[in-house]
């Protein structure tokens, strides 16, 4: 399976996610600039943390205009993964495929550690080889993590399943403490923790692994039907 | 236009204009001679910055000769940006600290986040893609809400601009004392990785080779700063604007990212960064140090703002700007590298072979000053020094604190904020990104690995300035002795410091020979502990109107790992380990935690750091840590034994029962200052680190149960108390004193 | 063409928590400014630009709604003043 | 006692870098927005407080001072109201 790592001016996770994958899982990966339109040779599509265009004006809002956010529509469209991690969902919920919007930690300091998240849903491509209620130790590291939608955003969220993970302790101060969710076709996930940065035991938690697999898993099962 | 509003030549010499840019009547003269006439308002600006103890080192010059420079693996001692020491496989580090003291004092948010910004331009213009940041910060007490509010913005203002630029924030050290009060320090410390190959040099070299600027354009702002760092703070600090300036890290983040790819072509001939002095010192530096001279139109640097005079750009210290010298022919080709990173960069020179550098305005050559003159010939001073009247009075003291109940003492030492978990700060701080974090804040010193190989590199912050204000010989044994315990604790051999002189005004004669004093015990020790000094940053005039800080030369030391596996901890690991301690067990209690506590001020007789003896540890320790014999090494510092036995089992779910090793109960609970190791070995390797360490003493055991017992030489016990409820003291105080009213 | 100077006020929308306004307000209190009952933190901006006069106020709209502000959260208003040159 | 609506403008001193703005800017362009010449974001604070009238302003003063803004790179105006309660 074949991933793009998109890189804004000012991502800088790129590189921890490209290992992830390289690394991590073992699968195909390279960086595509913001300035690309054409993300047809890939299987899968990740946006990376990091402080795109400095976070300027709100996180992630200057970010949604590059040219590549047209390919990252057309791929979700499509039906590919597309993952946005921390800045990266910031990316997807300024571009609106994701609903809601971020605002400033509760505590106004950027927050950085281990976080217990509960997985909601072990249904999504992003999360089926978790255990249906497991707990997971992934990081987070964000100044705007605190996750707002309304009443009715929140229970659309919940009828259809699109919460996939939620944090144990609320780290700042999202809605429902919501840490990651999906659209509704279930094929774009953002979330704040990153799970690229837990890849490995020599660094405190492998618990992000199984998510990268999910996603490969499900590709190739799909895959070996279509061909 | 311009005329009109500078000073003739004639004007500045006779109504002793020069002494507003902080010059001495001597120095002026100086600069006479060496332009054979008088100096415009221009070039008496140019050697004003030039001339500064920040730029020039000229009360510290002196001083810093008696560093050891040299070692079998230092590939770049002081002199450049940055130091660079091999670290094999024809890869080398390359780091160094620099403070940002007195624009943190008047803008906590700004002044720390551009000192970050600063200190990573000198790593990265040397070549070296930056890994890590540590910083090393000083505040008065948490008590007093003006320390509060710099305290919370300088954290924040780390915090902002390491994170925006994704190199992690590792570690570092926080001490609370009230001389810090108006005169916070805030040292900031970058580590980076190179191949030998990518190498540079901030040179000038090649006749007719073009000048490229690179990165924000150049506003007003940080004018003077350079003279600023070098003046005493007073009341109208904070009415000196310009000298603050507003960082960007994005626009420094795009800058590392196509200065790397820059200095991967070939035809790069040198880059520097534009800090102190900016255009002034990056220009000067860069031809006096190649033996050329630059020709520079400032009608070709971006501007930000309209109408400024070359007076102002050329000392503007706006952030995030390079300096490059690119071979004839090849402009464009760099030109399109920034650009592809969305950055401007604009020829604004060449170089030349007269020695000078020149500058044109609006067609007119508006300065003409020899470059060796700027940047080699600044005068150099050594002022006076005298032994103060404490010191005497100290060395005749003898102190011994008085401890009835030994729990409420450990239970309130863990809630000094000197001693208390520093998490309400790093948890600010991206300390993860880039994925190689091995060991993050919290323990001896913090590890990163290097991707690829096996390698890791440790790194610490250090400085007890208390005991460097008892005594600076011993003091400054101490502190380099200190950073190489945390390096070796976690399982590094140390390869060399940084160092951060920051000290009070060296024209006041006592604090000369503070100075003085504190560098031939940092000398002495970095000579017989093999580190030697490849780079450091000096800040003088640390002083309000309440006085000097203590001397407080931080020390921020790399040590290498040559072995993933060997990466070690400080945190006990599992139930039915046996605890030592290496040490010895003397009375000293000046300069402690405890004496602070109890008699709210510090004095007496400074612990003697017996280096022979500090060597022999370190070898031992790191034997006994290859051979895998360890489970958890920790060094005895503030707070002593007690504090430091307690620290290994926060965050572990672990208990301990010890036996005190001497019959001196407080001695061996609190004392501070010496070469003391506590040291955990799983029960089957007992006999392999006996071999290795034979002065350790088996001292009890790691516990299932998470409770912390002291038992006295006697067998009386001393301490029971859960770990759980000191950790939650130890954890919490800092964020509550933050939080609590006044 | 014209130049014009538009101040555009970007505030959260009712309902949504400021943070920022809430962690002020606390620290007005601790500096003991009881009498503060809440403040609320917005963006002001200050866009200065050239533009035929029919279209400004479209153009300054189209801006908002697409960049300056997001609706999920936000709210926006402008005024927008000519600049005589002189 | 009577309460007040003041409207705190924090802007940033003349010459001080405004990142946030410039990036602003160059987005606007990017979007087509060509006539845009530059665009500068500040801070507008709505605080509401009980306070005797001849206090009020005297005690906005302080808190611009204290808290609310840094005089050494922020500049600060502000506007006080009554509120008049029915
Ligand atoms: N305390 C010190 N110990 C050792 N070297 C020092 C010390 N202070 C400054 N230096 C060295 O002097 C040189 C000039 O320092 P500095 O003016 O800070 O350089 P720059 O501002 O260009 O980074 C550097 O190579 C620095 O490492
Ligand atoms: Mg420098």
């Amino acid at each position: 399976m074949k991933f793009a790592v998109i890189m804004f001016p000012g991502s800088n996770c790129d590189l921890d996610m490209f290992h992830a994958i390289q690394d991590g899982i073992g699968e195909e990966v390279s960086y595509v600039w913001h300035n690309d339109t054409n993300l047809d040779e890939y299987d899968g599509v990740l946006l990376p943390g990091g402080f795109s265009y400095g976070d300027y004006l709100r996180a992630g809002a200057i970010a949604h205009f590059s040219p590549i956010m047209e390919a990252v529509k057309k791929a979700a469209a499509e039906g590919k993964p597309v993952l946005g991690v921390c800045n990266g969902f910031q990316v997807l919920l300024e571009s609106g495929l994701l609903p809601g919007a971020m605002r400033r930690n509760e505590n106004l300091h950027f927050i950085c550690k281990n976080a217990a998240l509960q997985v909601e849903n072990t249904e999504t491509m992003f999360t089926r080889s978790y255990a249906p209620g497991q707990e997971v130790i992934i990081p987070v590291a964000h100044g705007e993590g605190n996750y707002y939608c309304d009443e009715k955003t929140l229970a659309a969220l919940k009828e259809n399943n699109q919460i996939a993970f939620t944090y144990k302790q609320n780290q700042n101060g999202s809605v429902a403490d919501i840490a990651g969710i999906t659209n509704e076709a279930g094929n774009v996930l953002g979330m704040m923790p990153h799970p690229e940065r837990a890849m490995e035991t020599l660094l405190g938690s492998e618990d992000g692994k199984k998510l990268f697999e999910s996603i490969v898993k499900e590709w190739k099962d799909k895959h070996a039907i279509t061909t | 236009m311009q005329l009109l509003r500078e000073p003739s030549p004639e004007m500045i010499q006779e109504q002793k204009l020069y002494t507003e840019m902080g010059m001495t009547d001597e120095e002026f003269d100086l600069v006479l001679k060496e332009l054979g006439r008088l100096p415009n308002y221009t070039e008496l600006g140019l050697f004003s910055v030039m001339w500064s103890e920040h730029c020039s080192y000229k009360n510290s010059k002196v001083l810093l000769k008696k560093f050891p420079v040299e070692g079998e693996r230092v590939l770049q001692g002081p002199g450049e940006g940055a130091g660079i020491i091999d670290i094999d496989d024809e890869q080398a580090v390359v780091f160094k600290i620099e403070s940002h003291n007195h624009p943190s004092a008047v803008e906590p948010y700004e002044g720390a986040a551009t000192g970050v910004g600063g200190i990573i331009r000198d790593v990265f213009s040397m070549g070296a893609r930056p890994i890590a940041l540590m910083n090393s910060l000083r505040f008065g007490e948490l008590r007093n809400p003006r320390v509060k509010y710099i305290f919370e913005g300088v954290v924040a203002g780390i915090a902002g601009y390491g994170n925006c630029i994704g190199i992690p924030t590792v570690g570092g050290e926080i001490q609370f004392d009230d001389c810090y009060e108006g005169n916070p320090l805030v040292n900031a410390m970058c580590v980076g990785l190179i191949d030998h190959k990518d190498i540079q040099k901030g040179q000038a070299k090649g006749i007719g080779n073009p000048v490229l600027y690179v990165g924000a354009s150049t506003g007003r702002d940080g004018i003077h700063g350079a003279t600023f760092a070098s003046e005493e703070l007073s009341e109208d600090s904070e009415a000196k604007r310009p000298a603050v300036q507003v960082g960007d890290p994005f626009m420094e983040k795009l800058l590392i990212e196509a200065c790397l790819v820059a200095i991967k072509h070939p035809k790069l001939v040198g880059i520097q960064d534009m800090g102190a002095a900016g255009l002034t010192s990056s220009s000067a530096e860069m031809a006096s140090k190649a033996g050329s001279g630059i020709t520079m139109n400032l009608d070709h640097v971006p501007q930000r703002e309209k109408g400024m005079t070359p007076y102002e750009m050329m000392l503007s210290e706006s952030q995030e700007r390079m300096l490059l010298v690119v071979e004839k022919g090849s402009e464009q080709e760099f030109i399109d590298i920034f650009e592809h990173w969305g950055l401007k960069a604009a020829i604004v020179g060449e170089v030349t072979d007269d020695h000078r550098l020149t500058l044109l305005h609006n067609g007119e050559t508006v300065a003409d000053v020899p470059v060796d003159a700027l940047a080699e010939e600044a005068p150099v001073y050594h002022k006076p020094s005298k032994e103060p009247a404490y010191f005497k009075e100290f060395q005749a003291q003898e102190y011994r604190p008085k401890v009835e109940n030994y729990s409420e003492t450990l239970k309130t030492l863990l809630q000094q904020p000197t001693i208390a978990s520093k998490e309400w700060v790093y948890e600010q701080y991206d300390h993860m990104v880039r994925t190689s974090t091995v060991v993050a804040p919290g323990s001896d010193a913090a590890v990163v690995r290097i991707r690829g190989t096996k390698k890791a590199l440790a790194m610490t912050t250090d400085c007890n300035s208390r005991f460097i204000y008892l005594d600076p010989y011993e003091g400054g044994k101490l502190a380099v002795a200190e950073a190489a315990r945390n390096i070796v604790a976690s399982g590094a051999e140390p390869l060399g410091l940084t160092d951060c002189l920051n000290y009070g005004s060296p024209d006041k004669p006592e604090i000369f020979w503070q100075l003085e004093r504190s560098t031939d015990g940092l000398s002495e020790a970095c000579r017989e502990l093999g580190t030697p000094v490849v780079g450091g940053n000096v800040s003088l005039y640390n002083e309000t109107s309440k006085g000097a800080i203590y001397p407080t030369p931080v020390i921020g030391m790399v040590g290498l790992i040559h072995d993933t596996n060997h990466i070690t901890t400080q945190a006990v690991k599992q139930a039915g380990d046996l605890v030592y301690f290496l040490g010895e067990v003397t009375p000293a209690f000046a300069g402690t935690e405890l004496q602070k506590l109890q008699e709210g001020r510090i004095f007496g007789k400074a612990p003697v750091v017996d280096l022979k003896l500090e060597k022999k540890r370190h070898t031992e320790i790191l034997d006994a840590i290859h051979k895998e014999t360890t489970a958890s090494v920790h060094d005895v510092s503030e707070g002593g034994f007690a504090a430091s036995l307690t620290e290994k089992l926060f965050g572990t779910g672990l208990g301990a029962e010890v036996t005190l090793p001497s019959e001196d109960t407080l001695a061996a609970s609190f004392s501070e200052g010496n070469a003391n190791y506590i040291i955990t070995v799983p029960a089957e390797k007992q006999e392999m680190f006996e071999e290795i360490i034979t002065e350790a003493v088996l001292i009890g055991k790691v516990t299932e149960q998470p409770t912390l017992r002291i038992n006295e030489k006697s067998g009386a016990n001393l301490i029971t108390e859960s770990v759980a409820s000191l950790e939650e003291l130890w954890r919490g105080a800092i964020a509550c004193a933050v939080k609590s009213k006044g | 063409m014209m130049t014009f100077e538009v101040t555009i006020y970007v505030t959260w929308k009712n309902g949504v928590l400021d943070p920022q306004g809430a962690a002020v307000t606390e620290s007005l209190h601790k500096l003991g400014y009881e009498g503060v009952e809440s403040v609320s933190i917005s963006k002001m901006m200050q866009v200065r630009l050239t533009a035929e006069k029919e279209e400004v106020e479209a153009q300054v709209t189209e801006m908002c709604e697409k960049l300056l502000a997001n609706p999920v959260i936000e709210d926006y208003t402008f005024e927008i003043e000519e600049v005589i040159s002189l």
